[in-house]
């Protein structure tokens, strides 16, 4: 009855509610049926095999975690080989994210990627450019223009950027990768954290700093997702620290097409399933008819002056 | 903060080897002053386990506690019949603390059974295990099959004293020769552990080695087995977030085919090769 | 028999337990004895007379909270008449925040606020500098150095930084800082975020956005006073997501000489004073003498390969 | 999520007027459908009150609930001979559903008491209130003071049907003159209430004026108060964060002096002067 599915550029999904990249994997199917996913978003993927961070790999903070797992990768050869057919068993778009430290190899990983059965590639720029100073493309406008502009050269495929929350210019490089041809973004990725052990003195993380996921990040995110809504044309995929209906919702108002979830899968394997189960519930309840009534409805004019609800009188 | 919700039906055409489910708390009590035992009411489908297997927890959030990730934790007993389901545990930090909380009739969630096993070969009818506080929990569910399967089992217990054996009974009752060995009796040394095999391998007694143990342990049953050709498996640990594979937080590295490559503790283990197994 | 004693440049600290700027006034004297604090920071005080941001001005997310109440303030004659003087009777020293949306007003406030009873600046370089495009003082080395640079002209009292979460250039504004004469940094603001009522479709700040404080805040600033204490040699006082000891102890450990508590006070009003406690206690226990050798002591070369713990045989 | 400490003495030498404090669950039950009745055995120190005040919550958290901020809540009563604090409220949202879990013998973080409380003028014989819904909670502590000092009082009990009517009996109890009003039988309307109150205003039975009603009672008081030149004090409410006076999250505009100021519902209220009021 109600209609759940959403449009990313050319592509139809099903429902908005898709796994975020590094969060999930083939081992998933074990718990739930991964045809039921708006779309697949496989692990980022780097050229070369690469060994990933030290351990440990991850810790807790209050109500959310940090991980610096890093991009193990067994390369592409192995990626094209075993896992884009692993998911040919399923109707459901794959998308495939990959990094590179340079943009030329960067541009050779997306155009040797493009393979049939990927339907959209997700770049993910929040890795180090070691050709300049070793900020992540995802910093600066300038860096992230750049490398869009190499990998739109590179594929015909949809290109779905991938922006960090470490910038002060989360407008400005959105602007940027889409004018450079990007066809979606995604937002965002882990924002850089630190914890530290005090008994032992040593950091949490083998790495000293990590990524930040988890409800944590909701309001940063969500804020992001916003701004990206707001200033460009392309669609925004929400991202970060979804796990109820009600975060759903959240992005979808802020002007999301779909959303990503990513940490609320480690702690609630079934979080997917149950949140396109809740979203066809709720759109029922509220007598919304498809998901696209709800994208983009935040009645940000009418912020203020919210001063009547605090009447204690009914 | 995490979300509670109640065996979804995640899809039909799921695997079906692992299930989210809300498991209830039949008891939890001290055994032994160090340990606990948490006793669960259980659904059939997540009781079809393998010795050396765990489960991912999501222990409970209270005012007081509130852990975030999943913690894991080997399965101590499985009784499909009984529609039982026992870890025993250590209280160490925020998540079992919080687990140190549950009372008779609270639900649990729990996701399960989760990693690789245990095996005993066809041909082994000798096997031997070396255990050691709560590595009891990893161990116990091998003696089980053993008895199962009619394999001699000897279990060599070590432990800080003699009135925390525990262990030493349990494996007794399981059918297994035990042989207990404490630090406060001088006993749990590493030479003196390696004696006690060497000799037994030399009576032709050990088909195979089985353990949980530390580092040390490692190392000198690696030297055994080597020496005397003889296989074995260790279960290991590593912190874990999702618990099933995606996330790849938990590796540690393996010796294999002369090089070093890095596994998954939850997924391709926590059951490993010993000698493919790396000090650390 | 321990010592709390924490020097921030030329002023000693009873204890490095402070408030932060705009969680504290003096009403809270109604309930704790201010006397026994490390420091007094006020609300930020602008030349002069401001409104403020709309109502609703706070809201809760997950375990933390937003606020956007803006800087509303009686001008700075009223703050000097009536302020300053009430914290006479403390013998505590006094850190007067202060903002301006130039950096030459800037600079006449920073002057006219250097009177008898004040013992530091603390400089909220996070609002918006309207001479160039509107983004904060503390987004940019540049800006940010330029600010300080002038307030330094105008003031022989010790001023202190305090950086924005917004940057994606956390070292460069600090060192900037620092080689503007900066005395001290506060590490850090709140981070810009956003929160939507899912049933009234408004955003639930009149403001739209604001800034994220609480737990959810802390492994973010806590990596950026770790960042801050790793590349200045000026001190480094920690803010952000303080409620516990073991949160003091890890700020100070990452290299924080002193820390600020902030929506921890509106939770317990009592938090700072049970963390001098705490405090002392803490040390007492684990038999340090001092504070300060705690300080910066964070274990960063032997991150990696903690597997040791992992060992479930003890 | 919250620090739940043990009333930290806090300092010698603060004013000693607020405190924070672990109260203990008497009872917690619904009265009346809509409403839930909260009594708390409460140290002495806090109960040193005046009508009109309130508490500053810290609402439990659990898997299921957790609240952040503190809510603030109307002192329903104050018995320091019997050591209770009594809280009237309605489950609205998260706190609220958190407080609705609290059971006999639990401890509850509360702090205060907060604000500015009702004034009865020396000279003021004959009072008048207007309270509707859980407004009855903030203006209950009203009426026993009014007893005390031998004031008559006068009660207009709005509510949507006779049988919510609880304030009714609530009033009369403390020796009011009670008139009900609903909206059932359509007596609750503006025009009405304002009638009823001209008439006794005529006959010179009003001196001052007490809400805590809604924006049309306020504008309906205002009007009649200026009118008679009669006195007013209305309690109103605001989102908060500290709840003493640190955050300016609480403002609103109040009419002063010709000018438009903004005032902390916290600490210059919660109970304003009814002209100065503004409706929203
Ligand atoms: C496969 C496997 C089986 C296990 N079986 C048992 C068992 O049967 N009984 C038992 O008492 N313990 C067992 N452990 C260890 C158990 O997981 C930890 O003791 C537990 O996670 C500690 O959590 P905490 O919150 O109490 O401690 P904290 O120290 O507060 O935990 C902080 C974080 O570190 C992780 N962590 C801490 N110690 C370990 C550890 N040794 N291994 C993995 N992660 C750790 C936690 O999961 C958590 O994410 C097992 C570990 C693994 C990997
Ligand atoms: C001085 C004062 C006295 C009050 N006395 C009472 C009373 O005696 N009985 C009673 O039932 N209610 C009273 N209220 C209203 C009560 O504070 C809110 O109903 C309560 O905070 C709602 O919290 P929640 O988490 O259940 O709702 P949510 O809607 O989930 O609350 C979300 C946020 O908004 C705030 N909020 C929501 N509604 C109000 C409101 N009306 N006023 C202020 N903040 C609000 C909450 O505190 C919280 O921070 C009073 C409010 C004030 C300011
Ligand atoms: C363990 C882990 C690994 C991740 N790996 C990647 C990755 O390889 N590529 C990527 O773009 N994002 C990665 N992310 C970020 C997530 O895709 C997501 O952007 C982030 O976790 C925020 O969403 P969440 O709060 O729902 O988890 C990873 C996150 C986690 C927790
Ligand atoms: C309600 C509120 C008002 C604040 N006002 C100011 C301010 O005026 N000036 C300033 O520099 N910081 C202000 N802050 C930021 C705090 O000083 C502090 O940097 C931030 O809250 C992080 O610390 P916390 O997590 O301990 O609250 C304010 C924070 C809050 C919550
Ligand atoms: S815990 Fe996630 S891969 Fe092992
Ligand atoms: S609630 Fe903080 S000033 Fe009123």
């Amino acid at each position: 009855m109600v209609n759940l599915t959403t449009r990313i550029g050319n592509l139809t999904l099903a429902n908005p509610i898709m796994p975020a990249s590094g969060t999930f994997s083939e081992d998933l199917a074990d718990i739930i049926d991964l045809g039921v996913l708006g779309a697949h978003v496989t692990k980022t993927v780097t050229r070369e095999k690469r060994g990933g961070n030290p351990t440990p790999r991850v810790c807790e903070v209050r109500g959310s975690m940090l991980n610096s797992i890093g991009i193990p990768s067994k390369g592409i050869d192995h990626f094209i080989q075993n896992v884009i057919p692993f998911y040919h068993r399923y109707d459901v778009p794959l998308v495939v994210s990959i990094s590179a430290h340079s943009a030329d190899e960067f541009a050779r990983l997306c155009e040797e990627i493009s393979v049939p059965g990927v339907s959209a590639i997700e770049v993910n720029i929040s890795c180090p450019n070691i050709e300049e100073d070793g900020k992540a493309f995802a910093m600066r406008p300038s860096s992230a223009h750049a490398v869009m502009k190499k990998l739109r050269g590179a594929s015909d495929l949809p290109l779905w950027a991938k922006l960090s929350p470490n910038t002060g210019e989360t407008t400005e490089v959105a602007l940027a990768t889409q004018e450079a041809g990007a066809d979606a973004l995604v937002v965002s990725n882990t924002l850089l954290s630190m914890a530290i052990d005090i008994h032992t003195r040593k950091p949490k993380l083998g790495n000293l700093m990590g990524g930040l996921s988890g409800p944590a990040l909701k309001p940063i995110a969500l804020r992001m997702a916003y701004q990206c809504a707001k200033s460009v044309d392309i669609p925004v995929i929400g991202c970060g620290g979804i796990s109820t209906i009600e975060d759903v919702i959240e992005y979808l108002i802020a002007g999301a097409t779909a959303v990503q979830v990513g940490t609320a899968t480690f702690i609630n394997p079934t979080t997917m399933v149950r949140l396109i189960d809740d979203l066809r519930h709720f759109l029922s309840d509220q007598n919304i008819a498809n998901v696209s009534d709800l994208i983009g409805t935040v009645r940000d004019a009418d912020a203020a002056d919210a001063v009547v609800f605090m009447e204690a009188a009914p | 903060m995490q979300v509670n919700h109640l065996d979804v039906e995640a899809g039909a055409s799921a695997n079906g080897k692992v299930f989210e489910v809300e498991a209830t708390v039949k008891s939890n009590v001290v055994v032994n002053g160090e340990y606990r035992k948490l006793v669960l009411a259980a659904p059939a489908k997540v009781l079809n386990c393998q010795p050396g297997q765990f489960f991912h927890l999501l222990c409970p959030v209270s005012a007081e506690h509130q852990p975030y990730l999943r913690r894991p934790m080997s399965i101590y007993g499985y009784y499909p019949e009984a529609g039982e389901l026992h870890f025993l545990y250590k209280v160490a930090g925020e998540g079992t603390r919080a687990m140190a909380m549950l009372r008779e009739g609270d639900t649990f969630n729990i996701m399960g059974p989760l990693g690789k096993g245990y095996v005993i070969g066809a041909d082994w009818q000798n096997l031997l295990l070396v255990a050691r506080g709560v590595g009891l929990a990893t161990l116990a569910p091998l003696a089980q099959e053993a008895r199962r399967l009619g394999r001699n089992l000897t279990a060599i217990c070590s432990a800080r004293s003699p009135d925390v054996l525990m262990s030493a009974e349990l494996f007794r009752d399981m059918g297994a020769e035990v042989i207990t060995v404490t630090d406060s009796e001088g006993t749990s040394g590493m030479d003196h552990i390696r004696a006690i095999i060497a000799d037994r391998i030399a009576q032709n007694r050990v088909d195979a080695l089985y353990t949980c143990g530390s580092n040390r342990m490692l190392t000198m049953l690696q030297g055994l087995g080597a020496e005397h050709g003889i296989p074995g498996q260790i279960a290991l640990e590593q912190q874990m977030a999702c618990g099933v594979g995606m996330c790849q937080c938990c590796v540690r590295s393996f010796r294999r085919g002369g090089k070093i490559t890095h596994e998954r503790v939850c997924r391709e283990g926590p059951v490993f090769d010993l000698q493919e197994a790396m000090a650390w």
